[in-house]
């Protein structure tokens, strides 16, 4: 059962949908178009061999599709939700914030509400402000909700599978650059990523860098680099944002004692802040220079190339922060 | 912009077979004296919920249905405990009807131990999951799409339910009345949508803010059948769900039902309802459910003694449970922590 | 669910004293080479956006209205400069028909310097404020409700305008759609809502997803008075929305225009559209609104040669215009700071 | 011209928007139930005074009113919208922030959109999980939005008038505590409270207490019991949260050398965690001891008093702060 093969990450969340689907009746997916496979083919196929009732096509209706989710979750399935762009998402989040993360909780534990919600999030093929966001940060505040972001093929497959099993709604985002991306997928039903376990992606003495989704990338690109200078960065991919994996961060910065947090959303108040926080309040005595955050500056997302470039993180403006922290 | 005036030939637009007629000249009587019963413990229950409102024993706020008490009642006689239901911020009626406790019910508005939802909601979230009521709703108009969801599971599952969804005329005029309603009819899912038209919107008249013929041709431009009937007729309340049940359960889709009612005090259990026109209120609450149903009975030769003796049953069971809750315990403060989740919530203590 | 078919007493619905059958016949020849002339502007400028996918000079999506332009043509015809537009995510129909810079928005796609959003936007957000297009959007129906709020500022401000809201048949599945038109409506405010129904959403059959009669039973649903035309012909665009914008200004108040049309071309410029049926788009697409307003022009006796030479033209402009926008600079970056907000702008740099 | 005179948190703020309406003729104010004075009664007598045109009754659709008032603000007129409770713009989020915070870099400059969002926020009156809550981070992390929130009198009318001015879309977070708060508050057509600008409402050398709304009064409460046992806090009330004064914080802890930060809101990705950020980013060497968040736990808000209770942040549990803080 350890067994790996190689596949994309789009492959990987398709393989994990349908082993669910195969394993447990009451799993179904909605959203637009899933029956043509998805804006980004992530439902390819599974239309054909479920049926339109278990990958159901909708209205046009963020809301009803949130809403109708919970309803259904409550009731004894287990919704797999397509918000399409993480941005559209913001037409349901009443539904979302208001209602399906509290439901649990406002009725005195009477309810359960295990759905998913999968958000394709960051920029990617030019789409400007209003399909290019990445909120992580938004859901992390919010009680009752679990938060993931898969990296790499592995954890695309075994934290979709992980949240459809998890009894309380989950936040999944996608980030769309990472669909065509190949890696090692364990085989196996139950291989499933634990839920607030970080990976370290790439170990080192020098310094931590701390990252999730398409950003994990940009950092082990620049270990590589750093590497070849003779800085060991050590690269900790979180994977899961609530809960997440504050021991393995700790542990890392009692190794290396330099902090550099690299997100694509927005710096102010993004995850990062919460991040640089807990080990400001935690690690104080353990930080040999000041902690660093990388982000987008707090500007829209724009069309042009070269401007939306702007705003992005690339592997040399996080060479030259570990650069200033370890120098400093 | 009016509100249509009630078309008495509606009520059979279902296809009744002229049951309600029946019902008038020839009533079940058991049946009648069973809706009475139920009208009345709403009632005696919020009566006291809003004098406990005086003792500071509600922490926050109630929205009281008195006067609108023919329509949970009516639309509840009809749905099995398997059957869903789903309500609003004024949602009591709805709860007790569909078969809750109600001392559970009071001690959630005290905020005590023993509370439906062990006092994380209160009013405006109460719920009682074992008998299929999804809970009250804080947010107007949020539960439409929560209730066509929870009928997309019964139909999944293979089921053969309804789910009962009431809201208000103000709810109407929210975006997911549209998306609940279009996505109900578009899957062909069993609900029952129950729009209760009091005429208020909090302390604005709906009719000022509502564009159109009204919620009833809102639903059908949706492609849903339905009917608009007085909610406050127990009697053809009880008629009109019946029709729109069986047509449910025998493959008919959705189905709304327009009940027009009256909010007898204000929004909430301490609004005056000063801004309301004093001749409108005197005249809609001439219409009291309550007191139309007692003359059914009278007209029935139901004696007055058999009548008081339903009233004062209910009134001093709601006295009694008034008084038991009063005096439960508070909930242990540690259960703060508990019923968020299972993933990260130990952490999230302090 | 089906639609309804095209009811040609429906165009005159709005009390047009017959004058579609009069242009019909007596057509006025220089307002209908107008049209034909805005059509292929249209048709022209999408054609080279589309070709220009493939020489990689557009960086993002873009969504062509080929086969719609007879929509945008017909109603901002009756449209002046303080008129006001609001469009969808296919938007560059109702752009260059309101009448802005098509080199401008070549550029725009083309996230270049000059664009009519300096490159900001692209295809989803092109606008031009000056001539009053107050934006496209990527999101489905947001605009409807931001259209009522402009024409509820243009009645604030005392102003005799019209604001022009475009919209698929999509989006009348989304909340926003019924709280916008039952707004306009409530405030008697002067709207032109405008459905293109093209029969698709994305790369789902509408019918399929949206239950009941379908956009303008909605929209009456909702009290607004409203029309059903074929959207393919260009004078029963251009009538009924003569009449609807005279209606408007007359203090009618909101008006819907429901246009059957059609798609010709994928979801986006490089959807094949394959999943379609290949007969239903054969048959539809013979409705062309082009060919049609062509055939018009043969009709009134205008030579093969003038018709072909209006092409021409069009070809040849935007032609040039794809080209001049292919070697126009690239935007400064550091533009990407400005124009975010006047205060904690200049801090968020890093 | 400065004059002041004493009034309460709501007259403030009735009298901020009357002098701006009168000011203005096109500042309007549109929300559900706002002729009968607001749930809160921050509207008391202005329909009367203004018409029912220019202080508008809506129905119950959140999403038009939001969509409505950036339709109207591009277009030439200054819309205040009233959400009823801060929880109800969650059925707006997508007009808010893929819309009206966008508008202007979407179109390239094109459009401005000076509208006025409020929303009362926070724990008041043991309305529960749908009814209490503090968004505030969320809008701190939307480029495009100013964020406010004022703790006084004095700013609930500065900040509301400096709001109506803005060309921006503004969120105003009233809390529903303060309204009947009263405080000296300056008179004058033009005493704005200045956007993006801190007030030290006390001032001390020991330690720095950051924070915003009705919390701050809290940590005044706290400097009070501090200061009879010898220690002198500073305490800042941030005011703006976007942009934020953070030079006003920065100076404070190169004084103090110690910070804590108190918020409602749920700690975890709340405001607090950004300031944390930035402090820990900028002020590293300044700082004799860790700073210290403290806010709710990741969990809904109760019904009972006494479970409510449980998540707000007491006197007590600031002094204990600083207690741990100053003896570090
Ligand atoms: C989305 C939302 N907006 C506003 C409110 C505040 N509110 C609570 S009840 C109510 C009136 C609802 O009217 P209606 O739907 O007719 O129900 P009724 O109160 O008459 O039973 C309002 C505006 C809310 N709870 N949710
Ligand atoms: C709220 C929202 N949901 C989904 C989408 C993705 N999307 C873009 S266009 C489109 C189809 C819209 O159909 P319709 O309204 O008929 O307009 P058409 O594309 O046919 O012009 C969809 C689903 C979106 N942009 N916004
Ligand atoms: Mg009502
Ligand atoms: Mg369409």
């Amino acid at each position: 059962m350890n067994s790996t093969c190689t596949m994309t990450y789009v492959e990987a969340a398709i393989a994990a949908l349908r082993e669910e689907m195969q394993r447990d009746a009451s799993v179904w997916a909605l959203g637009e178009d899933l029956g043509r496979g998805g804006v980004f083919g992530q439902y390819k196929g599974l239309q054909n061999e479920f049926g339109p009732a278990r990958i159901a096509d909708t209205p046009i209706s963020e809301a009803a599709i949130m809403g109708a989710a919970l309803g259904a979750a409550m009731t004894g399935t287990r919704p797999v939700v397509e918000m399409r762009f993480s941005d559209f998402a913001l037409c349901a989040v009443d539904e979302l914030v208001n209602q399906a993360a509290k439901a649990r909780y406002m009725f005195g534990g009477q309810a359960r509400a295990p759905l998913v919600v999968r958000e394709p999030v960051g920029m990617w093929g030019y789409l400007a402000a209003q399909h290019s966001q990445s909120l992580e940060s938004w859901y992390t505040h919010i009680p009752g909700l679990v938060v993931l972001a898969p990296a790499t093929a592995r954890d695309a497959k075994g934290l979709l599978k992980a949240a459809i099993r998890c009894d309380d709604p989950v936040v999944l985002l996608e980030h769309k650059n990472l669909w065509p991306m190949r890696g090692e997928v364990a085989n196996g039903m139950d291989a499933l990523t634990p839920i607030g376990k970080a990976d370290v992606a790439r170990s080192g003495k020098d310094i931590t860098l701390v990252s999730w989704s398409a950003m994990v990338h940009e950092c082990l690109a620049a270990a590589d680099i750093l590497a070849s200078e003779g800085i060991e960065a050590e690269v900790i991919d979180l994977r899961s944002l609530w809960p997440w994996d504050e021991e393995a961060v700790f542990a890392s910065l009692r190794k290396t004692g330099r902090l550099v947090i690299v997100q694509e959303a927005v710096t102010t108040s993004g995850f990062g802040a919460e991040i640089a926080a807990r080990v400001a309040e935690t690690c104080h005595s353990d930080l040999k220079s000041p902690i660093q955050r990388l982000g987008s500056p707090r500007v829209p997302i724009p069309y042009a190339p070269l401007l939306e470039n702007e705003l992005k993180v690339s592997p040399q403006m996080i060479t030259a922060a570990v650069k200033l922290s370890v120098r400093s | 912009m009016q509100k249509p005036e009630y078309d008495a030939e509606l009520v059979h637009a279902l296809g009744g077979a002229g049951l309600l007629t029946d019902q008038k000249n020839n009533p079940d009587i058991e049946r009648l004296k069973d809706h009475y019963r139920q009208m009345l413990r709403i009632r005696a229950f919020e009566s006291e919920a809003v004098r406990a409102i005086a003792d500071a024993l509600v922490p926050g706020f109630i929205h009281p249905s008195i006067g609108q008490e023919a329509v949970p009642v009516g639309v509840c006689a009809h749905l099995g405990r398997d059957d869903l239901l789903l309500s609003t911020h004024r949602g009591h009626g709805h709860t007790l009807a569909k078969g809750a406790d109600a001392e559970a019910m009071m001690r959630e508005l005290f905020g005590r131990e023993g509370g439906t939802c062990r006092g994380k909601g209160g009013s405006m979230h109460i719920a009682d999951f074992s008998i299929g009521m999804l809970g009250a709703n804080g947010v107007v108009a949020a539960n439409i799409t929560i209730a066509a969801g929870a009928a997309h599971a019964l139909k999944l599952r293979g089921k053969n339910n309804v789910v009962a969804c009431f809201f208000g005329d103000g709810a109407t005029n929210r975006g997911p009345f549209l998306e609940g309603l279009n996505w109900a009819k578009t899957f062909d899912l069993p609900v029952l949508f129950v729009c209760e038209d009091n005429q208020w919107s909090a302390t604005t008249k709906t009719s000022a803010m509502l564009a159109g013929p009204g919620p009833l041709a809102r639903a059908q431009s949706f492609g849903l059948a339905g009917t608009s009937i007085n909610g406050n007729d127990i009697l053809a309340v009880d008629e009109a769900a019946k029709n729109a049940v069986a047509s449910i359960k025998n493959g008919g889709g959705p189905h709304f039902l327009h009940c027009r009612t009256y909010r007898h005090g204000g929004h909430t259990g301490t609004d005056p309802a000063a801004y309301r026109d004093a001749a409108e209120a005197e005249t809609a609450m001439r219409d009291d459910p309550v007191a139309t149903c007692a003359q059914l009975l009278r007209k029935a030769d139901i004696s007055e003694s058999s009548i008081r003796a339903i009233e004062e049953e209910a009134t001093a069971e709601m006295r009694r449970i008034k008084d038991n809750a009063s005096h439960a315990p508070w909930p242990d403060k540690r259960i703060v922590y508990e019923d968020v989740q299972d993933l990260g919530a130990v952490e999230a203590g302090r």
